[in-house]
């Protein structure tokens, strides 16, 4: 096992960090940033085309760079550093490598190379109103009349979904599971948007009869793919939830070395320096998970017998423990301007908050590790 | 020791029931059940009938409106307060500068303040934090100079909660710079907000709601009779006010209130069948059971009226347990809980759009009233002796 | 609802803190007094006789003091503050709570006035191997042949199985649980005494064909009353815990303020004392659930409609957390001579965690409450 | 990055378990399996089969006996060894003075040592702790008083883990009272345990068992050629020691040997059809896979064999799960782990017997080898320089 990283990859990491160091030098400018509509840089957005990121894992035929999970987790964990808010894992990530995974060539190259070009941003709408993240869609459904197919129901949220110009649909079909492509201006499709918590964007996405084209091979259950690329995003999350808790636990560190109290700064005080020294544990512990389960997803990409499904569920109960962790005492060891919109920590605490409950969070995922706990002896981490 | 309350009390706690259930207006009642935010007028509304019926101030001495209870129908008249979604009285005016003009104010300071403080026609603010000076509080800077029969106030405080609402603030300001000891030189001193040179400026949470304020002082001047007590003794009543038994310290029967709700939500969506979920219910009701009867025993135990300090505990894991709750909360919305922002066409309900908001918020009932680093000091100081 | 004890109660609290702690002076009496065979002071338990503690409970018929659980539990939690090794829960409240509700009068007089005197110890043998705290019997059987019954099978861990005058043991009968009283010197009957590790004493009970004689009504299904004797029995652990937790914590706070590190004493590191307050605000908690949990006791005793059941599981479940908190948290507090035999406090931790498995630990109480999370909206300790 | 091991990683992994697996005895191993105590005898041959095979002491330098392993190979020696139940060499002598003597002793030293060492022929006990300097180990008061060519040693050590079967014992001894500073004067010197005047004493812990002790020295006359080093020196030698990297201080390979049994017997007694019991059972798999993965990211990173500050996270976050996984035992064995005294004839398992002496016997892993309070400092000074 080799936790480093070359030296492309560090010259590819080195950019984006560049990149994105400018365009959110401070929590001020990011706080402007997702004020405005569509809520993130457009600007930021086609610099991170022009350097390829928005086709990082697409195939080069395709306008793409053909990397592979390890690339794509240290752009994630370079924007999470700074809440960067650009949509690059709901986008490039989740319905990207769901479209490079279900669709054919044509399509593939109709969808991606408009993503890659940062032309297009299509999105994938899957959550639906009661159930949590079962993947399974049960409130849209899809009805196939000939060759036509079109969806009806809602989908909420769906991130960034106002925004979106095409929208990557799971329904019902007699099959079980069909994945549907929708564009932004078919009939019926209704979306009405907001701000999320984190300051970001998500939307109600209705659907009455409206026009869909399959994603793919729709008189199967996909519902496989959709599981593959789900995991795959929460483990890029997982390196978005890195980055950002190893920045709030600096913002923290840094509080405790000049704040006064009593004459003296924080960091005298002995329960409090434990505090962070328990956040760094925490940190460190999630951060090898997190590069392991992209490790697992590299291999399954090169056709190893890897388990990506509990490497995701391992990440993300991992990340969720940390986060929360990390995200709770940033805040408490600031006190009371840490909870205050104008200073910087509370507002990575918010984002740990939706990366967890966008990927499933602790509680869903021991329950899918403890479903398979006496399939092993062993948790044997190189397989 | 004996399970069932006195007949007595039984009658006291099921008439107060019947009062909040039947006199304060359902409308109020349910935006706070909703967690929805008050507006002013609800909470001038409410805290009105209650001083009406003789209900917002028991703890007041009776001439002004308080009543001879024990410590037990104290803690259950808020704790039915809280389980009937009553606005608690505005605790600035009840807990805090109300007691404080009470037992050291002089009979004009009682007379002009102490009615207005009960009925909420004045709505006070505080005015003890500032920017370096948050645990450490003697530290503060404001300071007020003598000049003729007024003072001179320049400086700024924070945190002011609701300030934006205030009609007067209640401060401490350094009147003697030059004393031995940073907490002596400190003065309590009330000020009228309308005052010139002073201005209040909104803090955005990162709920992204208004609920506290920064207040600044530039030149204010403030009428010398407005000096509660005697010059440079601010912090003596200071430590009164902070030290004073707070009645539903640890918030149980809103926390209850709260639990039973986000459990109706975790039924419904059918939660409740995993053994696992709901073995994190049982341990939250177990919690909460246990401080519930913390603060019985607390509050049955010092009928003296001295303040226990096994309230720090009240303080402590009334926080642990109120952030607890809304941390289920968004768990039970799950992915729907990122729609903080979502309007009424939402598929997303109420409760699950204000989920990760409340959790955000509620961050700060263990760094507000003394964080629980300061309770935790407390009791290894004042308890263990350490 | 009224937390504060009357004076009668006061001065038995204060003669029985008196009898104990001059008998257990100090650990080194107590690591004696344990180390011999039968591993408690006979002395002290004809003193405990003499002043009529081992009758408290009782019928004054019986040669008891007719007193209820709040008596109990205060002298329960006497006994814990200093880990005094006599069997009162096990023979008084457990054993003798069984015979008291299911024996009638002559039967009740027969096994109840010996042990109120301090003649005879009645054990009651419930665990059975594999069973943890299930409490229908499935390992020993019942067989009648007339009016005469045997029993076959074993039961262990049986505390002080091998020193009791009487068995008292749940067997399995048609009807389901029946209870039956076994004499010490029974035909087929083999006791293998041992020591536990918190000092005292269990064994290992087998019945090959053993003679019994019915406790009360075999011909029913005993199982509630057995079930209520355990809880009630559980209640009374849970203050023996609690008086141990406050010696810990007691210790640990001494050796905090007195022993040096660095030049000066372990009180000045904030990070300790910080701990120290955390075990406090445990123990203050789980004594507020244990005196209430009496408190439902004895208002079950006066015919109140409580449940009992519930009430056994809060405290339980309260003092699983706490008491696991303390008793880890004494010792690495202490360091390396918390873990010493020579040393008082591990015994605590020690004596704790017995507690805690013979009463039922935290996830077996939480599963019994979690069952019925769903019956009530709120839950109201006033009842 | 890369999941796989290289071919010859591989290749290095399976060799060693064959090794590990084929050539300890059996009957060592089912011990270490059991949860028994070893025997000093079955260590002793454990390790000389070991060291036979140069497999005891791969940290230390090529010439006496060492390997230029990777800290990759080093871990993954380390974990079989663990997964094979194989008693690792003994950490006084292998990981302690042996590298001391290695990097500071004279040559003289090396040859009378070293060889002796490896093999366990000498067996070292460690005598740096003393009733009134544990963690604060630079107060330590036995004094060495040099007389021609002699040390006169007087004092006391503790906590001398399995000093019962030492035949030397390196010491921290202060040889000049009068150093401005306390880590000044003090020297580090080697024991014969059979010189006169030096007596051990047991001290009997919670779990019943014996394996720490005091050791007195009463005027011990010790050959001025033990002293390691320079005189006064010592302070360093004992800072390269305790800083010296601990291939295995997570204790992975163990606890992951130890949770995989008892979730066995978990799964005997039914207990995993419980979601809850078997949640927490994922979660416990989930911290030490966590951790594991720490371990190998640190191992692979500190390739230039400069110890990494972060081996305090697997100091402390291993003693956290060592101590997770014996808690799990006792409530997996229920009401039998009171039984700890039972014989071969009770119904309760032996592993059941011994889980209530290995929880309480395991508090002291995260005391030993630097306290989580000692790993807490250093990770908030050394790593985040608070």
């Amino acid at each position: 096992m080799d936790f480093s990283i070359d030296s492309e990859q560090e010259a590819l990491q080195s950019a984006v960090r560049g990149l994105i160091a400018k365009a959110y030098d401070s929590s001020e400018t990011r706080r402007e940033v997702v004020k405005a509509d569509p809520g993130y840089g457009e600007g930021t957005w086609r610099k991170l085309a022009e350097m390829g990121i928005l086709g990082l894992p697409f195939d080069e035929k395709l306008g793409g760079m053909g990397a592979g999970p390890v690339e794509v987790s240290l752009v994630a964990e370079e924007l999470g550093r700074v809440l960067a808010p650009e949509p690059f894992v709901e986008s490039v990530v989740l319905a990207g490598g769901l479209i490079a995974a279900a669709a054919d060539e044509a399509q593939a190259a109709d969808l991606l190379t408009p993503l890659a070009e940062g032309t297009s941003l299509p999105i994938l709408a899957w959550f639906e109103a009661g159930r949590r993240w079962d993947a399974s869609p049960s409130a849209v459904t899809a009805t196939s009349s000939g060759d036509a197919w079109t969806l009806s129901g809602v989908k909420e949220p769906v991130p960034w979904g106002a925004r979106a110009d095409v929208l990557i649909v799971s329904a019902a079909t007699d099959a079980g599971t069909g994945l549907f492509v929708v564009s932004a201006d078919a009939d019926g499709l209704e979306r009405s948007g907001y701000t999320t918590h984190d300051g970001l964007r998500a939307a109600r996405v209705s659907f009455d009869g409206t026009p869909a084209t399959p994603l793919g091979d729709v008189s199967t259950d996909q519902s496989t793919l959709l599981g593959r690329a789900l995991d795959a995003a929460r483990i890029a999350y997982a390196h978005e939830a890195v980055g950002a808790m190893e920045t709030a636990l600096q913002t923290t560190v840094g509080y405790l070395k000049t704040r006064k109290q009593f004459g003296v700064t924080l960091n005298t005080f002995q329960a409090l320096t434990f505090r962070a020294a328990d956040m760094y544990t925490a940190l460190e512990l999630a951060r090898s998970t997190a590069a392991w389960a992209t490790m697992v997803l590299d291999a399954a990409a090169e056709g190893a017998e890897v388990d990506v499904e509990a490497a995701a569920s391992q990440a993300a109960l991992q990340v969720s423990r940390a986060g929360r962790h990390v995200g709770q005492e940033a805040i408490q060891l600031h006190g009371g301007i840490g909870v205050t919109a104008e200073y910087s920590v509370g507002h990575y605490t918010s984002r740990l908050t939706a990366i967890e409950h966008l990927i499933g969070d602790g509680a869903h995922h021991r329950a899918r590790l403890a479903a398979t706990v006496s399939d092993h002896e062993v948790l044997d981490p190189i397989g | 020791m004996r399970l069932q309350l006195s007949p007595e009390d039984e009658k006291f706690a099921e008439e107060l029931r019947e009062f909040f259930t039947t006199q304060i207006p359902e409308e109020i009642r349910e935006t706070v059940r909703a967690r929805r935010e008050l507006s002013k007028e609800q909470m001038v509304e409410s805290q009105r009938i209650l001083n009406d019926a003789g209900l917002a101030v028991p703890q007041w001495p009776a001439e002004w409106g308080g009543k001879d209870w024990t410590q037990l129908q104290r803690h259950l008249w808020h704790e039915e307060m809280a389980l009937a979604c009553v606005p608690a009285p505005l605790t600035f005016n009840t807990n805090m500068v109300g007691p404080v003009i009470a037992a050291f104010g002089s009979q004009e300071q009682k007379e002009r303040f102490l009615p207005a403080t009960a009925s909420l026609d004045i709505w006070w603010s505080q005015g003890f934090s500032e920017p370096d000076a948050g645990s450490d509080l003697a530290s503060l800077r404001t300071v007020a100079v003598r000049d003729g029969d007024e003072y001179v106030v320049n400086g700024q405080k924070t945190w002011t909660t609701l300030g934006q609402y205030g009609d007067w603030i209640f401060t401490l300001v350094r009147t003697d710079p030059e004393a031995p000891k940073k907490q002596q030189g400190i003065s309590f001193l009330l000020i009228d907000m309308t005052t010139p040179g002073l201005t209040v400026r909104p803090i955005e949470l990162l709920d992204g709601g208004h609920e506290v304020n920064e207040v600044f002082f530039e030149n204010v001047r403030v009428p010398a009779e407005n000096l509660v007590g005697e010059e440079n003794k601010g912090w003596t009543y200071a430590k009164f006010l902070l030290g004073n038994e707070r009645t539903g310290i640890a918030s149980v029967g809103a926390t209850k209130r709260n639990l039973a709700t986000v459990k109706e939500h975790a039924i419904d969506l059918g939660l409740l069948e995993d053994p696992a979920f709901a073995g994190r219910i049982a341990d939250l009701e177990n919690e909460l059971l246990a401080l519930e009867l913390t603060a019985l025993r607390v509050a049955g135990n010092s009928a003296d009226g001295k303040p226990d300090p096994a309230s720090s505990i009240l303080k402590l894991q009334g926080s642990v347990l109120q952030q607890a709750v809304t941390e289920l909360a968004v768990d039970v919305a799950g992915p729907a809980s990122i729609s903080s922002g979502a309007g009424d066409d939402s598929t997303v309900p109420e409760w699950a759009r204000l989920a990760t908001p409340t959790y955000l918020n509620y961050r700060k009932t263990s760094i507000y009233g003394g964080s629980n680093e300061v309770q935790r000091t407390i009791i290894a100081g004042t308890i263990l002796g350490l």
